[in-house]
């Protein structure tokens, strides 16, 4: 377990490049010949298709808002590329440590939307099995998965197992101290870990001018002797690219990657933010011109890889799976109030059971009385 | 838009309508247009007025010197107050949601509470660590904890919350010139409630309980999210017959033992009302305090009625979790009076 | 130098002499022994052995993939045994002093003990977190907090503390093996004090108080560090005719509440003992309980004698910090007896 | 307060150079010519002159824990280039902020050295008074002073005061999360803050080989957008002199500065520690070859600015000024009980009142019961 065999021999090697990598340009067209390289065809169609599924979710998902059927969405819209390219480069046995923004991903790995929003609806916190789905539940506290991410890929490491923890984490989550700790510990314990930081610019309302004065933030990896990647988090193609790599040097022990994904938040914070608060409509408009699923469309389409009949089917899947999860989420769900005692312990204390039976009784009354009004 | 900072001052010497937040803005504001030493900052209390609109407009009225955002990180928010206290100033610091606290505990227990303690009062921190707290609004995961019990029983802290609009407007002035770091806990659920007060910078001690209601029967002893509905109980008590008395703590730390073991030992009965969670929670040093000291006044033992031993509820879950004015009523019946079967004193 | 761990195997059947810290080295071992997933890891408790030498002779003997020192990051070390347990291992971590595990408290408080629940008892994460706390060592500040009621009331920690040296063994072991996650405090003061006894994994519950000494007077209530000075009171109140029982609570959270008031409800007369501050600490919800149940059997309230409210002071103060035999014994003084001039409740 | 301004355009012109800086090399010749100046003739002499009574100070000390005079005692013998040269850079009107380590330091920085001893001696816990000496009490939760420092001069910055902030700290103290968040709001809030690590090998047992896996601590500085130096931590003239640039820079408004002095801790970490355990005879000796007392004596005898007879008289003084230490630490101290109580709260409470009249009275019969048995 000697971690610095393969790393770079000159420490400024670990810096990231000065711009962030790309494949495709903003217009769809080869990004100039660089040090990735461009993903298969049948990757790229179905990064594409991950991507459509997933703006058609997240957009249903704010409507649900609208219509009381969600508590709360925080949109991902504009940072599908990076939801979806760095979950496609995981592999079946990898597992993904996700946020409160990254229903998306969650949707992308495999889990059903319903479960996903679980939480959200204001039903049980997380909806799906961590250990079934290889995800964690989304994390709110920032940075703090960050921590579990690595304690798990070094339980991997430690148990022989080939697993790779992919952590996604915002630009903001990037001054607490939890990320600081957990690229220390990634690197000394060389785990395989794969830090994917989506820099959408803003933590809620604070820019990230005002978040960090470094010249990036893939320039932190030098600090902890981990190989960082500055990448166009726009570009679908560069992001899967990357997360792969960095997965597949994470696989052969090489260690953990710090990648910064430079991409935007097109929508506020979440439904309950207004973002024009604090932001003006022009930097908006300016990063609706790179739109990562036009992006890559374009590019599809150009090399022939796309055409409108495939186009309109994917449309039509992505609706048809959208009405699915409105009819599904419309359906009132009941939440059984003996749960609330029942996962605090492996088994219920003595005290939760009095409650238990206190609440229960208190609901028998509620249900007479209500009988009796009949 | 105006903003409720540049709208209120005016009107402040007659009664207004207004809300929690509102009388907290307020208090922010004449607070550092006052004491030019007052700073606050946080996450997104500048430009965004904060989640919950308590700073609203105060960056613009006072600049980005003095009310400022900072970068994502609590334990150095509060530990960057720490030496801007050390150097005179009087930071007013924002906890987005009580659990998001945590991250600083460290600064906050071994240094906050600590310091003016190891330096043998040469070094005063009068810092305010403003956390909004508690459920009852819905709020998902990690946005709903009461997290009075672990300040309260942290030497060196004082830990203070309203229930009014006209209380968070005293109380949070009183904070502010007070010497000593104070957690400042914001029922999140009264936010939006509205009242029509005189907002005054003095009143009641920031060490004070107050009697909210007076009645001779039980006493009902509650704070900030669960006072509204203690009040409501005590209401709804008054038509079954029973003059419940109610006090709103405010300060948790000091406890104002002898406002609240006056009132027990004259109506011999006592309930404290709460939303932590019950084990271990603030009730408990009521509840103790109260049987040492009243022991002879005592018709009934003191009960609590608290959030159960569990983490916050999801929203769905959350209303039972939560006091109610049932569960309230229930509690009181609990408290053997003369004339039921069982359990009274004399049947023993 | 032949290790603790070393040295003790062989003798484990028959009754040895033992320190606490020489049975919690052996619980380690044992445990590293008997079950793979088991994984001990923190600051300087690998090539050093700990700095008090509690994993002494473990990383020699399970090797650096088993035992290991890590960077210095409290959140990290418990953010990151969270992880490892995600992934079906059992880690056994510790923090150096109970003032540093305050920066993993968020670790702790949002994670550690509402993951299960969080995931409908999908996810478990059974982490023993030790902590060596509490003073009576002559210990500089940060270095002899007494934090258990921080973790007692947060829901979904268990929260146990071994007094004596076989307890330290059969605790520890049943923590490793217990599925939730157990805040293992052990008081430092008693690392070096000497039992000959047997150690073995299993013996009361995790869960459970034990009477260390049977009396019929006045049930003296303790745990930790304290309870040696509470049986010790317990010996000078026999000699002056009062007959003590002395409980020894071991599980902080959950309470063994049967226990303790089946004690209580017979002897009519209780008093709580602890180190920490008496304001809003563990003998409060003690004192509030057992007067809630046991209110007709109480011929005087419960009386808590417990450390001032103050920050944990110097060495050179430290011992009029701590509960006494003299303040035990004042405190049995005030418990009403029936000879008593006033404050009986006949005189009431 | 645009931050940018006086920094290097290029993002790698933060990063440290590859060997840490110096001017007097071991032997205590002159280093290669480089980018530090050296330090004038009466500076270095009175980097000597501290850094004599600072070892003479610490090994008085540590003699007075075997006597029982002080409870703990952390020797910092082998760092005396770190804890004179860094502070004897500041200026008056500058903040220190010391770890349990820097006792040395503080006394080099005007405290009375029984005050600075104060609680370590069990007594009362911060014996001096910070706001006079402009020294914030000795720190042992670690990292967490560097966000006071980073405080403390924001505070100077808003008031308009030209005040420095120099917080020491230690290899193991990076890895925690305070370090990494006040790194960041010193960049971000550009503060005049001087962050100085002593880089001394070891975080009690734990080799910095375990602590992180970076090309050196300095390394981190680009992370945040912060300038870097890696310095010979054994060397005063160096230290003396990247300390100074780093102070005139934060006066300037230029920011903060990190720093990392390469040294060693000769003695184990405390003396109730036991290095032998974790380290060998060897690598200490690797070092007291390195010695940066000796060093300096090396260079200004070369120089003629250091004689037999001056070096004696200095070694006088340092003989008296320990007898003089010893004696006052002979004397016993009386603490106060009421002192208990005094200090929470600006104004004593109800319940602590009660408390103090409780323990009083208990006292009094003690004293009586003390009284009666004579
Ligand atoms: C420890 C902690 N502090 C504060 C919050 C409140 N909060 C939720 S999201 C957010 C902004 C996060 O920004 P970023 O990390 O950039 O992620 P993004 O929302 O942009 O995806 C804040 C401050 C939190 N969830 N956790
Ligand atoms: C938050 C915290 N965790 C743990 C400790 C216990 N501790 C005291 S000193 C020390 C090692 C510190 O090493 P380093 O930062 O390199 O400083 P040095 O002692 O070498 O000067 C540890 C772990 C502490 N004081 N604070
Ligand atoms: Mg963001
Ligand atoms: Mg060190």
């Amino acid at each position: 377990m000697n971690p610095s065999t393969s790393l770079p021999s000159r420490p400024a090697d670990l810096l990231p490049s000065e711009v962030p990598l790309s494949l495709i340009d903003p217009a769809g067209r080869p990004a100039p010949e660089g040090e990735l390289t461009m993903p298969a065809d049948e990757v790229l169609q179905r990064l594409y298709r991950g991507m459509v599924l997933g703006r058609r979710f997240d957009v249903q998902a704010t409507a649900l808002t609208k219509q009381g059927r969600l508590a709360v969405y925080p949109s991902a819209r504009g940072q599908e590329a990076g939801e979806i390219g760095a979950v496609l480069a995981l592999r079946e046995q990898d597992w993904l440590f996700p946020t409160y923004r990254d229903s998306m991903a969650v949707v992308a790995r495999g889990v059903d939307p319903v479960e996903v929003l679980c939480l959200l609806r204001g039903d049980w916190h997380c909806g799906y099995d961590p250990a079934r789905e290889r995800v964690a539940p989304q994390c709110t506290p920032l940075a703090t998965n960050t921590l579990h991410a690595v304690g798990l890929a070094h339980a991997a490491t430690v148990k022989g197992e080939d697993t790779v923890a992919l952590v996604l984490l915002g630009d903001g989550a990037t001054s607490e101290g939890d990320t600081h700790e957990a690229l220390n510990f990634a690197a000394v314990f060389n785990t395989p870990t794969v830090f994917f930081v989506q820099n959408n610019g803003y933590a809620i309302s604070v820019p990230l001018a005002k978040q960090t004065h470094a010249p990036s933030l893939a320039h932190k990896g030098i600090g902890y002797g981990i190989r960082s990647v500055l990448v166009d988090g726009n570009d679908a193609a560069a992001v899967y690219a990357v997360v792969s790599a960095a997965v597949a040097r994470a696989a052969a022990g090489e260690g953990p990657t710090l990648i910064e994904a430079v991409t935007y938040r097109i929508e506020s914070h979440t439904n309950a933010d207004d973002a024009t608060r604090y932001r003006d409509r022009a930097e908006v408009e300016s990063w609706l011109v790179k739109d990562p699923v036009s992006r890559l469309a374009n590019y599809l389409t150009e090399r022939g890889l796309l055409d409108e009949q495939a186009g309109a089917a994917l449309d039509a899947t992505a609706e048809a799976q959208a009405a699915q999860l409105r009819a599904r989420m419309n359906v009132d769900t009941v939440s059984d109030p003996r749960d609330l005692f029942r996962h605090v312990y492996a088994q219920q204390t003595p005290a939760l059971r009095r409650q238990e039976q206190e609440l229960l009784a208190e609901l028998a009354v509620t249900e007479a009385t209500e009988e009796d009004h009949r | 838009m105006s903003t409720v900072a540049e709208r209120l001052p005016e009107l402040a010497a007659a009664p207004i309508p207004v809300t929690m937040a509102g009388a907290l803005n307020q208090a922010l504001a004449d607070a550092l247009a006052t004491d030019e030493r007052v700073l606050v900052f946080g996450e997104d209390v500048g430009t965004l007025g904060g989640v919950f609109r308590v700073t609203d407009g105060l960056a613009t009225r006072f600049g980005e010197n003095r009310v400022f955002d900072t970068p994502l990180a609590e334990s150095a928010i509060v530990g960057t107050a720490i030496g801007m206290a050390m150097n005179g100033l009087r930071p007013v610091v924002e906890m987005q949601f009580d659990a998001f606290a945590y991250p600083a505990f460290e600064q906050i227990t071994s240094h906050l509470a600590k310091l003016r303690n190891r330096t043998q009062g040469r070094v005063e921190l009068p810092i305010v660590i403003r956390v909004p707290y508690g459920g009852g609004i819905g709020g998902v995961e990690h946005h709903c904890d009461s997290s009075e019990m672990y300040y309260a029983h942290t030497p060196g802290l004082r830990v203070v919350t309203p229930a009014t609009p006209a209380d968070a407007y005293t109380l949070l002035r009183q904070a502010i010139d007070c010497p000593d770091p104070v957690i400042f806990l914001e029922p999140k659920r009264r936010y939006w409630a509205k009242e029509t007060t005189v907002l005054e910078p003095a009143g009641a001690g920031i060490d004070r309980a107050v009697i909210r209601r007076t009645g001779s029967d039980v006493t009902l002893i509650s704070y900030g999210g669960a006072l509204g509905t203690t009040l409501e109980a005590a209401e709804a008590a008054a038509e079954d017959g029973i003059s419940a008395e109610v006090i709103d703590l405010r300060s948790l730390a000091p406890f104002d033992e002898d406002t609240v073991a006056a009132a027990v030992a004259r109506t011999g009965r006592a309930i404290v009302v709460h939303e932590a969670s019950r084990f271990c929670g603030y009730g408990a040093e009521v509840a103790a305090q109260l049987s040492e000291r009243c022991f002879h006044y005592l018709e009934a033992p003191i009960l609590r009625v608290a959030g159960f031993d569990i983490p916050y509820p999801p929203p769905n879950l959350e209303s039972h979790h939560l006091p109610s004015v049932d569960r309230i009523l229930d509690a009181i019946d609990r408290l053997q009076w003369p004339d039921a079967v069982n359990g009274t004193k004399a049947g023993r």
